[in-house]
Order: C-alpha cells, then structure tokens, then sequence
C-alpha cells in the first residue's frame, strides 16, 4: 500500500508512488511511437507533445505501466503518438474510462488528454466528477477555444462575441474558466501552462506528477488554422511580460517590466486585483500559496485574466492534499479481504438452506 | 380444538396492503418459511413507482404473491386462492384478480368512511354484498395485534413500552402468523430473523414476536378458520437449496464469474430500477475482491467499466432500459475495441421512464441494434430467478473468450421474483481464467493487437503493465491485425464482416436448442425467451394435461442463435413466440428463417398467466 | 423587447419581464393541481410545494404562462402537483429543454425543479452550462443529499463515510458544494434556504423571481425515509441560531447568540472563517453584499458550512447581472429578420442559378 | 492554333492533392461552372478525417469528383477519365481507381525524391514505366503558378506583392483554368467568386485570377493538349437550376418547413461530421426566424429541441451516428410525449468514431430500434442531395400531422455531394400550418391531453400561454385521454398498441410504392433506400442498355413503408436489396414480408460503383 499523507515539498513523484520503477533510463525517444504525426503543420499539439514525451523520463517508471486515455478531437490523438499504452475513446468520456482503469490498477501511471471541447462541453460532467473525487489522474486539457476537429465552431471557451462556422453573428455564450470551474468542482491541483513554454509546461507537468489525487492541467494551445494567435498576448515577446503572472510558491505576485504591476486583495471584498507602483511593504500584495487548504485564494487567482487573458497568472494555481478515491476504493477492499477473504461457497450457500435428501 | 386438514398441491396466496405495511417483507419471509418446508415456490412482488404513495390510496397498494406446491412449478401463479388485504384499497385493487371462492383475510381496522373514500369505495364492501361469491374473513387485525402487544408488554418478557403505533406496525406479523398457521409452515427461520433483525431494539423485537405468535394463535383457537391445509414437500433433484431472487443470482454469478476467472470483478454502475439491487449486492461483497463504483451517469459507468476491462478487470456495468439506451455509444466503442464487457439491463416497463416498477420485454431489439454501424453484440437472457446466476457466468465465458460487450438482458419479474435454487458445487462451475497476451505475436516479433485467434477470431488482450506490448487502441477503424487507425475501404469491409463473423461465430460453441415435445408429436411449437419460461412451461403442463401435444423451447441465447434453431421452427406446421412485448423476437426469427411465426404480444408491465397462454396453445392446437 | 439594464435594487420581477401579466389576482389554490400528492408523509418536498404554491401569485404573471419541467426523483415529481404547463421530463436534463423553451419562448416564466441526484450526478453537465449561458431559468434544486426515488444511494452531496445501500462500507466521495460548483461555472444568481423555513424559503424565491437570468436555488430538504435529519443542525430550535449565517445585503455577518459569532475575512489569505468575540469595527468583519462583480467573495462564502453544515450561509450569496443567453439569441434574430426578413424564394435561389428553357 | 474538339456524352474529373490544396474548393467551382453551362453534373468529395494530415502523405489526400453529362446523371461516377494530380500522394493514392487510357495531369514540381519516399514511392513513376497505359500530361503547375503571379504583380493591374508561398497556393487555379478550357466551362462564375472572396485582400485576388487565367492559357497555346472536350448542355426539365449538396438541401428544407408551417425552426444541435454544416447553415439564416443553439453535447442538443417543442416551434437536432446514440433516450421521451421532433442523422463509416468522413447506411436499425421499449419513431431517407429539400419537407409533415419524433437518415455520400436542383416555386411547397388546441376537448369542458383525432390518432399540441389549457406530461406511463400518470396494466397495453397504430397509420397518407418497370416484363427488382438511388439508377440504365428487363423501386419512407410494398415483393422472382451495410433494410423486409430478398452489401464507406451493381443484377438476371 502506498504511503498516502500528502506532503507538497516532496520531492518525489507521489501519483506514481506503486508503479513500478523502470531500470536504468528511458529518453525522450523512446515515447515517440511509430504513428506518424498527423496535426497540421503549426499545431501547438506538437510542443505539447514534446515537452510530454520530454518529461516522461523524468517520471522513472516502466513504459509499460504508463497509459495515455484520451477523447476525440485534435488533441485527443495524442495517445497514438507516445509509445505507452494508450486508448483514443469516445467523445467526453475519458475521465469516466480513465477512472475506472485508475481504480483497479495502482501499479499504473494514468493520464488523460483531452480538449477544451471533449472535457468541458460533452465530457464536463466527468471531469468535474473525476475532480471532486479525486481520482489520481493527470488531465491534460489543450484549450485552444475551438473546436479544431469538427473545423472551427465555437468551444466553451471561446470569448463572447467569437464569429465562428456555428456563430456567424458572434457567439452569445459567456465561457468557462475552466480551472475556476474545476475549483468549483472540488479540485485539489490546478495549473496552467502554455503551449509554447516548454520550461514552463516541463515544470507544471512535473507538479502535476507529484500530486496524487486528480492533477487538472490547463495548457493554452494555438490552433493555427481556426483560431490562430488566441493566446499572443501570452507569447508575443513585446507584451507577454506585461500580461503573463507567473506563479511562484511563496514569491509576492509581482510582474511587468520592473516588476511595475502586483496582484492585490481587496481587503473589504476579498477579490484579487491587477495594480500598478504599489510599494513593496504593501500588505495587501499577494504571496502566492498554493497549498492554502480553503480554494477561496486559488479561485480569486483563477478570476484574474476572465475575459480579455491580460493578466493571466501561469504555473500551480492550488495543490492541497485529500484522500484520493481510487486509494481509498482499494483500501476498502483490503481491509474487506484482510478480515474474511470471501469463500464463493460459503456465499453461495447463504443463510436460509434446506436439503432435499436423496 | 383440533381442525380439519386438507391436503393440496399447490397454493398461491397474495399479500397485499399499503405501502409502508411491509408487505414485501412479510411476503418474503413466508417464501423462506416455506422454502424451509421443501416446497417448491415462486413469487412475485409488485409494488408502486412511488417510494411511499399517500396512504390508504389505490396507486399505493403494495403487494406480494407466493406460489408454492408439492411438485416443480414454473410461476408465481395467476391467481391467488388466498388475499390477505391489509386494508380497504388493498382489496379494491385486487378482487378483479380472483376467482369466486377465493378466501378473502382482511383487516377490517381501516374500513371508516375516510379510508374507503380513499380507496375509491362508494359503499363499505364488509357490508354491502359485493363479497358474496368470496370466503370473507374479516378480522380486526390491527386492533389484534395492538392488544396482543400490549399484553406482551405488561407480561414477564417484556423488554419495555411500545407505542401504539409501533404496536399496530407489526400487524403484517400478525398476518404472517395467522397464513403461516392456516398452511402449517415452520416458523424458526421468521423467529430467527425477527430476533436477528430487532436484536437491538428489545422492545420492537417483543412486539413483534407478540404480534406474530398471536396471528398464529388466532388461527389455532377462533372458529373462523375451521380448515387447515397442508401442502406436502415437493419432490425436487436431491441438494442443499436456498431461495434466490434473479438480482441476488445475477449478482452471486457475476462475483462467481470473477472467482473463476481468477479476474477482479468491476461494477461500474448508476442506481436505477430495478436494477440497483445488483449495486447494493456487490457493493457489500468487497471481500471477494469486488470494486464497485457508483458512477456519476450510466454513461461514465459503463465507461469506468470499459478502462477497467482494458486494465483486465471482468467488467460489468448494470441498468436498465434508460439507461441502456445512454451507453449506447459506449457499447459501440466496445464493440470497436473488442474487449470484454458484461452489460446486465433489467427490463422495465418502457418507452421511456414508462414503467419503472413493473416487467417487460421490449428492450430485446434495443440490446441487438442500439448502436450506430454495424456493431454485433451477443445477447443472452435468463429464464427464471434462479437462472440469472447461470447466464452470468455464460455471458462472462463468452465476453472473456471472444472479447466482446454481452448484453444480458434480464426483467424486473425476475429481479425481484424469487425460486428455490439447487446451490451450485462450485468446483463444477466453469473455469473461466483468460488467457492474457504476454508476448509478441508477430512474425517480425512485433505486437499486433487485432491479430485473430484463429478459431474464435477474437484479438488478444494485453494489458497495460505488460512490458513489450505497449499499444494504442481506439474507436477509429482499425487496420485488420496491426490496429492502427485506417481508412482504407477495403480494410473497413474487411474489419466490418469480420466483426460479425466473430459473434456469428459464438454459435458455433452452444448446445444446440433443445426442444421438449415429450410425444413427438406434437406439430406446435412454444418458443419464448427470458422470463416468460415460467408461464410458458406451465401452460405447456396445462395442454399436455388435457392429452394435446405440444412442444416447448426456450432461447437463452438470443444473438447468436443456438445451432439448429432454424431446423426446429421449420419442423413444426406453427410457431407460437409470446413475449412481453410487441414482437421483438418474432421480427428477429422471421427475418433470419423466413418463418411466419405466431406472435403473441401483452405489454401490461406484469408476467403473462399459465392460463391465458394455455387458453392460446390449445387454440392454436385445435386451429380455434 | 425586454429592458435589459439590470439594477439589482429593483423591486420588479425582472425574469418576468415580458410575460403577460395576471388581471386580477391568483391565489395559492389557484396553483393546486388536481393530482393527488405522492410523497411520503412528513417529506419536505410538501413544504417547497407549499411555499411555492403561496409565491406565485405574487409573481403577478398568468398561470399559463408558468411551465416547470423537472428531470427524475422524487423532487422531479413538483410538476406534476401546480396547476401550470408543466413536463416531467428524463434524469437529469431539464436544463436543456428548459433552455430550448425559454429561448423560444419570452413570454413564459421558466421554472425547472430537480433533485441532488438529477441536477448534480446525472445532470451536472446541463446544469453548469445552462449556468454560465445564464440562461432565464428559475431552478430549484431540491437538495436532501440522498437519492430518494431509488431508495437510498448516496448522492453526489452526501457527506464522506455516509453508509447507503450502495456504500455499506461508507462512501468515499468528496461530495460537490453545489453552490461552489455554481459560482465555479459562472453563475450569477446563487442561494441557498431550507424546506421549513418558508419565510426564508419565499424571500428567496422572490430573489431569484427578480433575478434575469438562471438562478440557482439550493433547498436543504428533508428525506424522513432515507436521510432523516440531514439538516437538523439547521433547523432545531436549540442549535439552529448557533449554525445558521442569516445572508442580508449590506449587514455584517454576526450570528448565534447575543451575536457571539462573525465571519471574519482572513486578510492574508482572503479566506473567510467564523470566529467568536470579535469587536463590532474589526475590519475583517464581513459585511454582506450580493452584488460584487468578481465572484471570490460568494465563493468564499459558499465554503462555510462544507463538511460539517456547522456554518452555513443562507440566502442570497450573489446576485449580479450578465447578458442573458436567451434575450441575446432573440436579439440575434430580432436584429437579422428587422435588418432584411428572410425571402424563401430568393434564398432558394441562391446565387450561382441558370435556366433551362422550356 | 486551334485544337481540335471532341464531342463527349459524359465526363468524369477527380481533382486530387493534399489536404491543404484546396481541391475541395476546385472542385466546388468546376461544379459551379459546369452546372452553369447547363450540364447535369453530380459530385463526390472524399477527405481525410484530420484537419491537415501530414503534408504530402497518402492519408493527407483529398479529392474532389466532378461527373457531368448531356443527359440526367445519377452518380458521381464511378472512375474518372481525368484525373488531375497535385502531388505524388493523389497520384498514388488514385491511381487504382483509374481504367487504362484515363488522362492523368500531374504537377510535377513535387516528385522530389523526399516526397516521393512520402508518398511511399520507390522510384519516381514519371521516370519509370509504371504509367504507360495512361494519358499523362506532366506539368509544373506548381512554377507556372508562381511565375504566373510574379508577372501579373509586375503588370498594370498588380494590387501588390505576394510572397512565393501565397503564390504556389494559388496553383489550384492553375488547374482549374487548365481543366475548364480542356472541357470549354464558362469562366464568370468563378471569375466572380473570386473577386468576392478576395475583395478585400487585392494582392490574393489579383494572384489567383492569374494563376487561373494563366492556367487558361496555358491549355490554349500550349502543344501538350492537342483536343479540347465538348459536352453539350443536357435536357433537363425546363426551369431555374442551381447546383446543391445534400446538407445545404437539408438546411433549406428545413428552412422551408419553418416557413411553411408558420413557426419558428429551432435547431439544437452539437457539431459532428458530417451533420455541422446544417448547424452552420441554419446558424446563418436568423432572418427566417431561425433558432440555432450549440448545445453542450448531442442530449441537450435534442432536449432543448424537444423543449422549443414543447413551446410550438418546429423543433430539430442535427447529428450523425454516434450522436443518435447518445439521443436514444431523449427520442423515447418524445415518442412518450407525442410531440414534433425531427431528428436528421447524417450517417457516417461506424461502429463507434468509425470512419468519420465516409459514408454508410449503417444506422437504419438504430433509428428503427435503438431505444429503450416499445417506442416506434417514423424514419425517412432522401434518397440525392436535392432530394434532402423535398425529405426534410415530408419529415416535417410527418411529425407536425402526427406529433411524433421523425428520424431522417441522410449520409455522408448526400451531405457532401451536389447535383442541379431545379428550384421550386415556394407556393407549390406542402401548406404544413398544424392546428394548436386552444380550448377544452373533454365532455365536461375539461382538457384531456391525450385525446386523439379518431383518422391521425394524434393527440392535441397545447402549448404554454393557452388558458385553460395547461397540463403536465412526462415520461412515465400515461392514461388513454387525461395524459395522468397510469400504472394500469391494462392502459400500459393499450397505450404501447395506440402509439405504435399512430405510426403504422402515416402508411395510409403515403402513395403506394412506385416501381420503374418499363417493360413490365422484369422478373428481377431491385429495392434500395437513401443514397444508393443513383448508383442503383444508374446500374438499371447499363441493364436495360444491354436489353435486360428489369425494375426498380426505392424507398423514401422506411418506416412505416408505403402500400403495396408487400404485394410489390411479392410479385418478382427475385428481390435484389444493395446495401452500404451488412443488410439492414433486408432484414426489415423479410421480418415483414418473410420475402427472401438478396442482400448485396458493400460496407467500403464508398458509394456503390454503377458498374459493380450493373454486374450483379445482371448475374441475378441472367441466373448466374
Ligand atoms: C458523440 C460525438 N459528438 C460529436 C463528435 C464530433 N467532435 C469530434 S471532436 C469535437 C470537438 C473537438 O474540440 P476539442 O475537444 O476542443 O478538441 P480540438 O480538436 O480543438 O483539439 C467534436 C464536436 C464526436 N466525435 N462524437
Ligand atoms: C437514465 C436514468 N438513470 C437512472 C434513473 C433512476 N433514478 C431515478 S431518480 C434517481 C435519483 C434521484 O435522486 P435525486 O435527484 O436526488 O432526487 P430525490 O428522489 O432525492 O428527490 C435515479 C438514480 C432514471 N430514472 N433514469
Ligand atoms: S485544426 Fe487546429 S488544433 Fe487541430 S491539428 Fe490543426 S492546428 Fe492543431
Ligand atoms: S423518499 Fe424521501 S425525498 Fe422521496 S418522497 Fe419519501 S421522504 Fe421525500
Ligand atoms: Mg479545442
Ligand atoms: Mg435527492
């Protein structure tokens, strides 16, 4: 049985504490599999997918106990190109899949890709389920706010306004946050990466590896056909610094060139808020914390950048420790099989019998 | 006073009453009695949607029906030769179901102007003569038991105060007394449960032992009740029995399906009626090394099933016609990635929420066309309560040796209907342990995960955690053994035929069908499927019974059909199929044997009657 | 076309807004249907029908244009017992066809009943996404943590370690606070109020009335066959004033007696806490108010009393106000068939048209 | 010089190349202008199922089939007698499908030996001897565009500079200036289409009108195409035409039937191909009081549409198979409701994710049983791109008269094909106005419902805001007239038997079963539904062209089917049923006629070839 207090300075790898450890050392090459690449040339799919198969490694567990579950759409082809064992399902549901195979199998390392569409439009309900139960799963979630697959209808992330196939008058629905809602849902880890970070991506993925419990993953992720340069304010050299928050534990949320801007409370409402000179003793200036047990900060954070993306903190928004479904199903079991192993005869038999003589 | 005693074959006694009156349980308990006793029985519960309907009102009449007698017998009885009516609306809602002569008990305590109001009575029944061609005998039950829990109380055993309404809730004890007398039953295994049940609470323990005995003591000493019958043991195959409902079957085969396959065995499931009951079963049998997990929807049951099947588990997800019809796209991924996945839907009456309490038959061709392409899925479907067990383990036998989704389609007569079941040896059960890949397959000594046994045509099962085999597998159509995806037309025509050869091809490991036509001669034939076994057999008794011929089989396998069915129904001058339902199988027989068979359709959410289908046979028989 | 300027001060009903008035005035038996009522006796469901009974004259609008529609439970049954249009629908999804007819359909007012079971497991998805659309409906989620219907399984509500019929060991799922989920999706109008409080229960429902917009009210309700209790903390004389945190615009939190109790907003974290023998002019008093914009503040809020009820808020947590998806779609159209209405023979037509002569 | 021109009856052309060549919009204008010229033309496109498949690789093809001809066509055709490659990929990948002296014009810019090798080519089969028995014209159109571009950007009409990139992409012109002078197309439309797309980005516009014209030229004064084609216009019936695809078709009928019947159209909907473009249709044309809603998923696609019903709208969802699977639940809500609903599915390759952009008929018995008890849904099937106008219209008749989900089956073949439309008069379109209750219906001034009309047996619509009319239905089982909550056996019965007489009964509005037997003397039919019409058509026309008898019939209405069918079976020797599945339709009419039909099944994700049928029924003709 893995050892399950939570400890967010561990070092080690707590989702894959169980899964057995591979001898010697894997490299990047050796999670490409033989599919050849089929995104469109541009696609942030492809970074993504370097910096995981990049990261693998690092994991030190056996390729073979290392499953990628995925939905459809563009992103949800990522299975097919890492050499693990993978399963492309069905549209929404690979968090339900994912949860099922996490539940039997602790000697497994369990990941789900998944879309902004597949994970917050068809299979919302499973990832808020997965998230409030805390299964241990890795969700990758590429958000490129659009639906890349079906060629560029409007996701629910996409912006209000958004003129796409679907909404050629511009899109009236207001979007998901989807780590507000995952914070909503219970979630014990959230994060957010950007696609073309790959340090970045590297170090929230990793985060993400020493949680156990449900680790929801947010990756800005450009599709360059039908939703080209969504996240540039993110990127662009000339303005990211002015508009990326970066996460760091225990660091003051300052940013911008000088560090001119800082994330504030205010104090009367409790909200977080993007000011500009504020001096350094100031004590409404947010230390970021990611291990606060009550979501209340870690969804304040999640607020800013709603809408406009222009201050958007990256990196892990919350990671507190619960006890994680899959852990405690199986303990329910041992403890179950532990005291009386079942005897099928003895059941079968059951109370009430009487016998017919020959 | 000693009473007469009559001897009889068989009985069907019903209990009925309000909702919150316990009929089901004292309808059980008098089943264990009397399975004790080594009759052969069969019930049938029948209870509303409603947890608990507004009391006293004709929707909430609750019941419960016992059929037992001295030889096999295959139903829960048309109708009753007894009806316990615990109050006004418990009568009303079932005299149209007696005969004349049937011996009415009825607790007259509820029969004021405001309870027969309630239960739609114009004028009180006890005394107008509407129950003139019944044997009415009105006994003040509750009353009885309030006072015969009093005296307890104030005797040397009492355990302490019971209000009155306590008092008067243990009147279905006192009924349970009084019928366990009148058909001598052995009352050790109700004292047991009683004191089992209400170990705890010393007082309602007292209560109801009181009220219990004292319905028996009614019996023995007023003159109301001048007879006693006795119903002598039946004959049955020599053997330790229990009593079994078909979701406690269903749920003991699928953990005894775990156990011989040596596989962990998975639930993913969403609670719906009726079948919730194999959750709650399962979920308590977490030492045989059981996961159940209540799932968010049917769909993430059925998915969480599905990654559990992938990571080796024998996964099962349960629900009924609803919530069939949500994993439908699920099945289909199944069917895609072949793997093995047991889909256990107990009917209800349907479309939609329909019927949720009641029986049907009518999700046969949801179960064999519920999925967009071409997406064979075997069928299978118990006959009887106890048979629920049996066709667990055959579906998992053929999900694990073909990797394949297997609907099993059982019915809410069976889920909460209950038999006498011959307890299994369980080293006779079939050994089920797959065989996992745990190599190369290849002739370059790579892996191809849709390369076919070439017998079974079903592809290997390599589990993730199994070094070398590393492979990715998905909806997508696949390349015929390598599996990757393919969109190549004549891979797709290929993987498409192939997939229905391989569940056509499950035919080919079955016992062909059997037919019971004791004569020979009989140019009849009565085909069913499921839980239509019982009425079907009994009527079958009933034509024999009167010299005519007739022949009867009965389909557990419903896709594929067993060998030589076609032969069989081409034998007889006419094929009568009853079911539940509007024809579901008659289509599938006539499509496939182009034999213009008799369908024979009531979809009234309740078990057909031996006699209606024996009115039918001999009907056809006598071409009337 | 309905005025659209939210003003949260406005006594009006704004969700009814364009829906024909009533001549005269209803009663509360006027909304009795026929239908004999189904629920076991003593079942909270009684009190909620009752209490909306008595509100809906006040909503001054024609009882025929009033529909509810429900999913499946025993809560889902609400339809069936007002003298309204009404549709008990399939588990689960009431929120989607309630949205295709209040989209449709102006001149209703929308009211969709639903249970913990209904709106939270099968459902949830529905219910999130008719949330952040903010589609004009009135749900009522009738929360008893239990699913009655079925007869007792734990809920996607019920508290970790509760022992059902389909947890005899006792559950191991972190339950959903369905007002955090709410405020996680981007709800705008959020409550929460308790079966036997039918003063508190119909200012409520009068909130949510004035709300435009979909407005989620949780009712604690009793379950007196399988979940007996649940919401006694709350609801006993003896204990409930020490529990309860009474929610009114624009006062500090102070409760329990004599006003022992506040809720404290923790400056450094921005997490609120209850704590005991606070001054009146602490600052980090929290004083009421439904109507700021950023939702961290109703969020905090919605997590007190999660876990144990000890604390819990009631009443309106946040009411703001967002573009309704229903008036914009209707907007949409308003604008395209005014700017030219749609001429079937020329779009048949089209553009790209040649003649064979005759 | 002038070429000389050659008189042709038919054509077929299949533009080929990579996903990002835009050889859907070539073929799309080579349409445009044939139809224009007066032509009948019909149309397939074929392309891979990820956006932009790696470049240059075969699964990164996508092609585009253009067949026209001086006569009424009925398929796209079966081989091309061009084909026009971009690539080595197209060439590759198409070149099975060609007859030995098709013409082949190949950009020859891209044989580079690195593309070769992705193309999967060992040699380079310009150099080799693999295409001796083709016409091949090679051609560097990629460096004839550039130069092209480069020197009109020089010239008086340049609007600016366009880099090497944005100019290549502009060979797809290239080409289709080259293939329409080859084939004498007029070049206004596209001259047209282009100035609007590119209005306003003048350096595009002016470098693709260059590469077109160029391409024009090119043909003109070149040696290398020695004979230009001529097809003479085809005598059509005589009125305005427009070329249409099938999902447009479906849009417009859609439209149409908002119009017609007054009410507002609501379409919920979740994108999936190849069903979107109705969605993106219908989300354009708000000016016809059209309601779109992107639902969350395919349930709250149906379930707001059943709620607009349920508020008087003429309610839709749009999807393809798997969605139809996930909407099987929420159909037997409707089918309990009784209220209008059309449910179109766009079929596609399945089981499961399948094979996305292809096409099948493999959902027929899905639409006809994939839902939980007895809950019969009428299901239509267009039967050619235009034919889905007239389709939706029918579909919206049945469920407005009849208050029932409708399920229409178009496919991937239909959606995404074209054919001329010969644009109908919308006062000649069906008056589809449907009567809404507004006052009570029962003897005692009370509303009842579910009171049907004694000819339709429909119930009444009574939508929200009528007085006195208010009254609530659901999914549980409801009483015969008051729609209240029923547990009766009795009524169950009579209610499964009402709603399924309901849909047996459009049989009586229908025309009976036309059949196409012009000599009356063909002893074989053959039978077919949905897409295969023209394939079917165009196999009958080869049959009869050799002197064959035989007949023909295809179904429109799958459910119920039309009079006279059984007697239509009946009466030939043989019954040829081809479908693109293993037999569904087949299986339907045995079951109903006990008809031993020849099922014929292709289950390619490919149209039927006319050929291929041809042979059939001339081996079932002439007995071999
Ligand atoms: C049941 C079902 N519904 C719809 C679809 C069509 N579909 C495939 S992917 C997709 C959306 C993809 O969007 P997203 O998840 O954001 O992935 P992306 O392609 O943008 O990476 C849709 C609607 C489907 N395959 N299955
Ligand atoms: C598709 C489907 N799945 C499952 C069910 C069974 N079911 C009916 S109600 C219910 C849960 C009810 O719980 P809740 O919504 O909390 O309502 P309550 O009865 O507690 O008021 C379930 C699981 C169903 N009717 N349909
Ligand atoms: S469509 Fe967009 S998301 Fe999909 S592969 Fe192309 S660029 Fe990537
Ligand atoms: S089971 Fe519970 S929720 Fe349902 S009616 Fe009875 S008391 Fe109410
Ligand atoms: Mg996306
Ligand atoms: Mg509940």
């Amino acid at each position: 049985m893995v050892d399950l207090v939570d400890d967010p300075s561990a070092e080690g790898f707590r989702s894959v504490f169980g899964v057995p450890r591979v001898e010697g050392t894997l490299r990047a090459r050796d999670f490409k599999s033989d599919q050849e690449v089929r995104w469109c040339p541009g696609c942030g799919d492809y970074a993504i997918l370097a910096a995981v198969q990049g990261f693998l490694p690092e994991l030190g567990v056996r390729r073979e106990n290392i499953v990628f579950i995925s939905g459809i759409g563009c992103s949800s082809r990522f299975p097919y190109y890492l050499n693990t064992y993978g399963m492309h399902s069905i549209h929404g549901r690979a968090p339900a899949i994912a949860t099922g195979l996490a539940t039997t199998r602790p000697d497994l390392s369990v990941w789900v890709a998944t879309g902004d569409g597949d994970a917050l439009s068809i299979g919302g309900n499973h990832l808020i389920h997965s998230l409030r139960r805390n299964v241990n799963l890795k969700i990758l979630l590429f958000n490129n706010r659009i639906y890349g697959l079906t060629k560029g209808q409007y996701s629910p992330t996409s912006e209000v306004g958004k003129i796409t196939k679907s909404s050629p008058f511009g899109s009236v629905d207001e979007p998901f946050d989807p780590l507000s809602l995952a914070l909503g849902a219970g979630a014990t880890f959230v994060a957010r990466t950007i696609d073309s970070d790959r340090k970045h991506l590297t170090s929230v993925l990793r985060a993400a590896a020493a949680h156990r419990g449900t680790a929801l993953v947010e990756i800005y992720q450009n599709c360059n056909i039908f939703n080209d340069g969504a996240f540039d304010l993110l990127k662009e050299p000339g303005v990211r610094g002015e508009s990326v928050i970066r996460l760091e534990h225990g660091q003051p949320l300052r940013f911008g060139t000088d560090g001119r801007l800082v994330v504030l409370r205010d104090l009367a409402t409790g909200e977080l808020r993007v000011v500009e000179g504020v001096p350094d003793d100031d004590p409404a200036i947010v230390v970021h914390d990611a291990y606060q047990a009550d979501p209340t900060y870690a969804f304040g954070l999640s607020r800013l950048g709603v809408g406009d993306l222009r201050y958007t903190p990256i990196g892990v928004l919350r990671s507190v420790s619960r006890p994680v479904y899959d852990d405690e199903v199986r303990a329910q079991i041992a403890r179950a099989t532990q005291h009386r192993p079942g005897d099928l005869g003895t059941l079968l038999r059951g109370k009430d019998t009487w016998t017919v003589p020959a | 006073m000693t009473k007469e005693v009559m001897q009889l074959d068989r009985v069907v006694i019903r209990f009925a009453g309000d909702s919150g009156d316990g009929m089901q349980l004292t309808g059980d308990r008098f089943t264990a009695e009397t399975a004790v006793f080594g009759n052969d029985v069969s019930t049938l519960p029948n209870f509303p949607a409603e947890i608990r309907a507004p009391a006293g009102t004709l929707p909430g009449v609750s019941s419960f029906q016992v059929h037992f007698a001295n030889y096999d017998i295959l139903t829960s009885g048309d109708r009753p030769d007894v009806l316990v009516a615990m109050n006004p609306a418990a009568l009303k809602a079932n005299l149209a179901d007696l005969r004349p002569g049937t011996t009415i008990i009825v607790d007259t305590h509820d029969f004021s102007p405001r309870n027969l109001q309630r239960a739609e009575y114009t004028s009180n029944p006890l005394e107008d003569d509407s129950l003139q061609s019944y044997h009415v005998h009105p006994v003040d039950l509750t009353q009885l038991t309030v006072d015969a829990v009093r005296q307890a109380a104030e005797g040397p055993d009492s355990a302490g105060e019971v209000g009155r309404k306590d008092a008067a809730r243990a009147k279905n004890m006192f009924a349970l007394g009084l019928v366990s007398w009148l058909f001598h039953r052995p009352t050790e295994s109700t004292l047991e449960y009683l004191t089992a049940k209400f170990g705890d609470r010393p007082a309602l323990l007292a209560a109801n032992l009181a009220a219990f005995k004292a319905g028996w003591n009614y019996g023995e000493t007023t003159e109301d009740f001048a007879v006693r019958y006795e119903v002598k043991p039946a004959a049955l195959r020599p053997g330790a029995y229990r009593n079994i409902s078909g979701n406690l079957a269903l749920a003991y085969g699928l953990i005894a399906a775990g156990e011989r396959s040596g596989l962990p065995l998975f639930l993913g499931s969403y609670p719906i009626t009726p079948a919730s009951d194999v959750l709650h079963e399962l979920a308590r049998q977490k030492a045989f090394n059981v996961y159940t997990v209540q799932a968010e929807d049917e769909i993430a049951g059925i998915g969480a099933a599905l990654g559990a099947a992938f990571g080796g588990a024998l996964a099962v997800t349960t629900t009924s016609g609803p919530g069939l019809a949500l994993k439908s796209e699920t099945i289909g991924l199944g069917v895609a990635l072949e793997l093995p996945l047991l889909v256990c839907d107990v009917q209800r009456g349907g479309p939609s929420t329909g019927l949720p309490t009641k029986t049907e038959q009518a999700d046969l061709l949801q179960a064999m066309f519920g999925r967009n392409g071409e997406a064979p899925v075997p069928v299978v479907a118990p006959r009887s309560p106890a048979d629920c067990f049996d066709t667990a383990l055959e579906a998992a036998r053929i999900a694990l040796t073909y990797r394949t989704p297997v609907i099993l389609l059982s019915d809410g007569a069976l889920a909460n209907g209950s038999e006498p079941w011959r307890i299994p040896d369980v080293e006779s059960l079939p050994d089920l342990r797959p065989e996992f890949a745990t190599g190369p397959n290849g002739d370059d000594g790579g892996f191809l995960p849709y390369l076919r046994d070439p017998e079974t045509l079903a592809r290997p099962w390599a589990v993730p955690g199994t070094p070398g085999l590393e492979h990715r597998i998905g909806g997508i159509e696949k390349a015929d053994r390598t599996g990757e995806v393919s969109y190549d037309p004549d891979n797709h025509d290929r993987m498409v035929r192939l997939r229905q050869a391989k569940v056509d091809g499950i035919a080919g490991s079955l016992s062909p069908v059997e037919v019971d036509d004791p004569s020979g001669q009989a140019r009849v034939l009565v085909l069913g499927w499921g839980s239509t076994y019982g009425p079907i057999g009994a009527a079958c008794r009933r034509v024999r019974g009167e010299g005519l011929d007739i022949a009867q089989a009965h389909l557990r396998h419903l896709n594929p059909f067993p060998p030589g069915l076609g032969e069989v129904l081409h034998h007889y001058d006419r094929v009568v199929v009853p079911e539940m339902n509007l024809g579901q199988l008659a289509l599938l027989l006539r499509a496939r044997f182009l034999v213009d068979v008799y369908g024979y359709h009531k979809v009234r959410g309740m078990p057909f009657q031996a006699e209606e289908l024996a009115d039918l046979l001999k009907g056809v028989i006598t071409g009337g």
